[in-house]
């Protein structure tokens, strides 16, 4: 029969149209697949977890708009996380294309709307915590490495304003971090090469713990760098976003709510990126039965 | 000896590119003539692999006979060129996305001349679509004189060497739709590819036509070997052009770059043999900057 | 939202949809849409050049310095440079348009060059020279077996390379080997690839979505 | 003559600048501060150059246009498009404004956001779809090679499926050990391979044995 036949060389539209509606329909209806939690993201939960109410940690924003999601909802996570912990969340930006807005928008959709410049510095979504106090955007610095050594002791030198133009010692936060030693640990949303510089300068030769939540296709190497040590845990890819976003809902009830009502979360791009991978897994089983089968029947019929 | 123009020439140019730029060039007086130390492995490395790959092509030009192994990608080019000039189809050839600053590119255009040599003689139309505007002013030297060499230089116009636009995934839009649209019966994809690797080359797949790759991005690698019918794999790319045209003093050059390959890979084995059983890495050591 | 907006946000989800038109088949559409991205890019990038490269370069170290600052006279060559390229339009001296290409083509290929065999060549090998003794190789035999296959590996491919010897014998059989890593490495990177080819179309579809068709309260930009 | 070897002096003349430099210092370091000056002089020309691509896309669609070849509606299309965008481009370059309305920073920003970001990224997202309808196609076991490619492909395709690793929970770590042992090791290979096969090409050009990019003959 020709069945095989008609498999083998099935029309690829079929299968684009596969692919499409399983990028649409998690995106409108999530399926919430199942997370296997892994060590190197629940490193990072169990950090969070355990510092002290007040202490400060670094979320900078090492990537743009091409691996945005990926490295939003790693970003959401963490900030609402932290606030939620009651810890002081300062954030910076590295990447220089597009890092400055991805912060700037993350920050919002976490908070609610921000104008710290027209007195608007209240979190709607955080009600009493408060810009410049509980969180702070410094904005964003050229530079990579060279800022980033800086920025061991010379925060103000490297950021001497947030992001809104006011100087950092307007602010009690701004006046407070200094310099590595300030903040408990620093976590990197990277994309590119920043995510190393993290590990292989400021941990190497500051010691300032280092985290990182890298997109999919640098997961291996970063991986590399968790293995060494030179950083306490790793979130890779959609998978590691949305292990770790699940990680804080089903903890924080309050902040499954507003994860829920994103139009996008990891949880949906979990999805996504399953079903696709199952779709494309199939496809190439079925593919190579029918190949198999025809073959052996070739060789048969002569 | 007679005075050669060249004489005057050269002079010219050292002045034009050197004389100016350094009598300007202002920079602290603390430093004098040296050697910097910490390029001092690469120059070691430069001076025997100058110093080998020169000696063959020397030997080369003496006559010296040069064995070259297969490479099916390179086999394949008069193959695809044919069936293009079969069912009277165009060919098409992508240098790749880069300039003229990445090798890739240079040895892509060698083997765009071999192409364009071999379409010219059989009247076969060609089309070389480019992103980069330097690789497309040099394809288009490129290609006139192969068809200038091949006794036809009626067949070229403006339109066989072409500029599309600067953007990578503009470019690729438009070169998929051509792919669709014309159907060419063979596609080129070499020189140095990103992102667009695979929506060149799964387009140029759904026509039927017969696809040659080469590439030396480790990452488009993959996509060139699963969709293309050969594939030229890094270092086969730049070999390309020496074995297409058969010349001896390119063979020469390719016979070199063995010998230091294995030179290199003796020091790795005995690199590694020293280190485990007497702990000393000086092997190790000397090749990374000192 | 301002009319701008809007407007960016309608002609935005018109071509992403004219483009993905072309997964179905090629048509009006899709052609209509790269026309358009072959000339906005192309204007995009004149506008780019000049702003970036021609006006910080060119234009203001030679023609408007800043007070105090003398005139950069010496940008005079590579601006002459430029205009070699021309010369191609006027057939009695088109070979001067070779000049400008040759010296772009021989500084580059210097410059590369060196950084292959300084960037490349050795750091690589050096990493290769590694010990099966030290470094706690034979504490794990996991570690062991992976620098093992490492070593095996990069050996392997780098004969397959060989050029001057044909794969009979033992080098076709280290070169089969060789090609067996590629294999194992081009599957891999090729199945991993694809995750972040998913979440740009992810991108996509939430522009597509949230921002054009309004649903749901933000999200990826 | 010398319109033949003149190129090949000055190529020769371009890369040995700076890899002398790259090995020796001179008084001063100006054969550094030389090639520095150089590297400034080459973003000129790749920038001229650009001119170069539009000079060729105006004589090639202005004659569509003219003939009305078949699709010649879009190269108008293509062409208008060009002039505008460029010339929102060139009034942000010089800090002017268009027509006295817009600023020409928003006006550029504009036709960014509306036109050229929305299709580069489309166009970029067409792979999701093209990876799966390759790897449906391409991944089959004709032969060991093929095989061992698939075997591959399918072990780092189901190190992300979450149904998978509940019953094989080591395939993450799998994954990674391929990533960063066998196929870092295959890529090392290809990297030193083309790394000398680049260095020799250089060569040849250097010494003007490679010049088909001038378009020349050999010998010549």
């Amino acid at each position: 029969m020709d069945m095989m036949e008609r498999l083998m060389n099935l029309d690829r539209r079929w299968l684009y149209l596969l692919v499409g509606l399983a990028a649409v329909i998690p995106i409108l209806a999530p399926l919430n697949l199942p997370v296997n939690v892994s060590k190197p993201v629940q490193d990072l939960y169990d950090r969070i977890e355990s510092l002290e109410p007040g202490e400060i940690i670094m979320v900078s924003f090492d990537y743009g708009p091409s691996t945005g999601p990926e490295n939003d909802p790693m970003g959401d996570a963490i900030i609402m996380h932290a606030l939620a912990r009651d810890l002081r969340v300062v954030i910076i930006a590295l990447y220089p294309l597009g890092g400055v807005t991805e912060a700037r928008e993350e920050l919002e959709r976490c908070v609610g709307d921000l104008d710290p410049p027209n007195g608007q510095i209240e979190s709607t979504r955080f009600p009493g915590k408060v810009y410049g106090r509980d969180f702070i955007y410094f904005g964003y610095k050229d530079g990579g490495l060279a800022a980033m050594r800086l920025m061991s002791d010379n925060m103000h030198e490297v950021f001497p304003a947030d992001f809104y133009g006011t100087p950092l010692e307007e602010y009690e936060l701004g006046r407070e971090v200094q310099g590595y030693d300030d903040v408990a640990f620093v976590m990197s949303l990277a994309t590119g090469i920043i995510g190393e510089w993290w590990a292989n300068l400021v941990n190497a030769q500051f010691g300032t713990p280092v985290a990182v939540g890298c997109t999919a296709v640098s997961a291996p190497k970063y991986f590399a760098y968790y293995r060494a040590g030179q950083m306490f845990a790793l979130l890779a890819g959609l998978k590691g976003a949305a292990e770790y976003e699940y990680l804080v809902s089903e903890k924080y009830p309050q902040l499954a709510d507003i994860t829920d009502s994103f139009i996008y979360n990891a949880g949906k791009g979990w999805d996504v990126q399953s079903v696709v991978y199952s779709i494309i897994t199939l496809f190439i089983i079925i593919g190579n039965v029918a190949f198999i089968v025809e073959r052996r029947r070739q060789k048969r019929g002569m | 000896m007679r005075k050669h123009p060249i004489t005057e020439v050269s002079v010219a140019a050292v002045l034009l590119l050197l004389a100016p730029g350094y009598a300007l060039a202002q920079a602290p007086e603390t430093i004098s003539w040296g050697l910097r130390m910490e390029n001092f492995s690469a120059l070691i490395l430069f001076v025997v692999f100058s110093g080998v790959v020169m000696t063959f092509i020397r030997l080369a030009h003496g006559g010296r006979d040069l064995y070259i192994r297969r490479i099916a990608g390179l086999n394949a080019v008069e193959e695809a060129i044919g069936r293009s000039t079969e069912l009277g189809k165009k060919v098409l050839y992508v240098p790749g996305i880069m300039s003229i600053d990445e090798v890739q590119t240079l040895a892509s255009l060698a083997v765009l001349k071999h192409v364009a040599k071999h379409t010219a003689q059989y009247g076969t139309p060609l089309e070389v679509p480019n992103k980069d505007p330097l690789t497309y002013a040099a394809a288009r030297e490129t290609v006139k004189e192969a068809y200038l060499e091949a006794g036809r230089p009626d067949l070229f116009n403006e339109e066989v060497v072409n500029y599309v636009t600067y953007d990578q995934f503009a470019y690729t839009a438009a070169v998929t739709g051509k792919m669709v649209r014309e159907k060419p019966a063979a596609n080129f994809l070499v020189g140095s590819f990103y992102a667009e690797s695979l929506l060149l080359a799964e387009a140029g797949q759904s026509t039927g036509a017969i696809q040659i790759a080469g590439t030396a991005e480790v990452a488009q690698l993959p996509f060139f070997v699963t969709t293309c019918d050969y594939t030229l794999i890094g270092e086969e790319l730049y070999a390309a052009s020496a074995y297409l045209s058969r010349e001896p003093v390119m063979l020469g050059s390719i016979k070199g770059q063995d010998i230091v390959k294995f030179i290199l890979l003796c020091w790795i084995v005995l690199g590694i043999l020293i280190y485990t059983f007497t702990g000393n890495t000086a092997m190790h050591d000397w090749l990374l900057s000192q | 939202m301002d009319f701008g907006t809007v407007a960016a946000t309608w002609l935005g989800a018109f071509f992403t949809l004219c483009i993905l038109s072309f997964l179905y088949k090629d048509n009006p559409f899709f052609r209509f849409a790269e026309s358009v991205f072959a000339g906005v890019s192309m204007g995009y990038y004149i506008g780019n050049t000049f702003g970036q490269t021609f006006v910080p370069n060119l234009v203001h170290p030679l023609f408007t310095p800043p007070e105090g600052t003398p005139r950069e006279w010496i940008l005079v060559i590579p601006m002459l440079l430029g205009f070699l390229l021309y010369t191609r339009y006027v057939k009695k001296i088109a070979w001067v348009s070779r000049f400008s290409l040759a010296i772009y083509v021989g500084y580059y290929t210097g410059v590369n060059m060196m950084q292959k065999l300084q960037g490349e060549v050795l750091p690589q090998s050096a990493d290769t020279v590694v010990s099966f003794w030290r470094a706690g190789a034979f504490a794990n035999v996991g570690n062991w077996i992976s620098l093992l296959v490492v070593v095996v590996g990069v050996l392997s491919v780098l004969v397959y390379f060989f050029f001057s010897a044909e794969h009979k014998g033992v080098v076709g059989g280290v070169s089969r080997l060789g090609i067996w890593f590629l294999m194992v490495s081009f599957g891999a990177a090729f199945g991993y690839t694809i995750m972040g080819r998913i979440s740009i179309l992810i991108g996509r579809v939430i522009f597509l979505i949230n921002q054009w068709l309004g649903i749901g309260n933000g999200g990826v930009a | 003559m010398y319109k033949k070897q003149f190129p090949l002096l000055l190529a020769f003349l371009g890369g040995a600048i700076p890899i002398v430099s790259f090995f020796i210092t001179t008084p001063g370091d100006r054969l550094k501060v030389t090639t520095d000056t150089l590297q400034d002089w080459m973003l000129i020309i790749a920038g001229a150059a650009l001119l170069l691509g539009v000079v060729n896309l105006f004589q090639i669609n202005l004659r569509k246009i003219s003939t009305r070849a078949k699709g010649w509606p879009n190269a108008l299309w293509l062409l208008l498009s060009l002039v505008i965008a460029a010339i929102l481009g060139l009034a942000d370059a010089f800090d002017t404004s268009v027509f006295g309305i817009w600023g020409g920073d928003v006006a550029f920003q504009w036709i960014q956001d509306a036109a050229f970001k929305p299709l580069q990224s489309t166009m970029f997202s067409l792979l999701a779809f093209y990876v799966a309808s390759a790897a449906f196609r391409a991944f089959r076991v004709r032969n060991v090679e093929a095989g061992i490619l698939l075997s591959a492909a399918l072990i780092i395709m189901l190190g992300v499926n979450p149904y998978a690793v509940k019953i094989l929970p080591f395939l993450p770590d799998t994954t990674n050990w391929i990533m960063n042992i066998p196929n870092a090791a295959a890529q090392r290979g290809i990297i030193i391979g083309a790394a000398l096969g680049a260095a020799s090409f250089s060569l040849r050009i250097l010494l003007g044995i490679e010049r088909s990019y001038l378009g020349l003959q050999k010998g010549e």
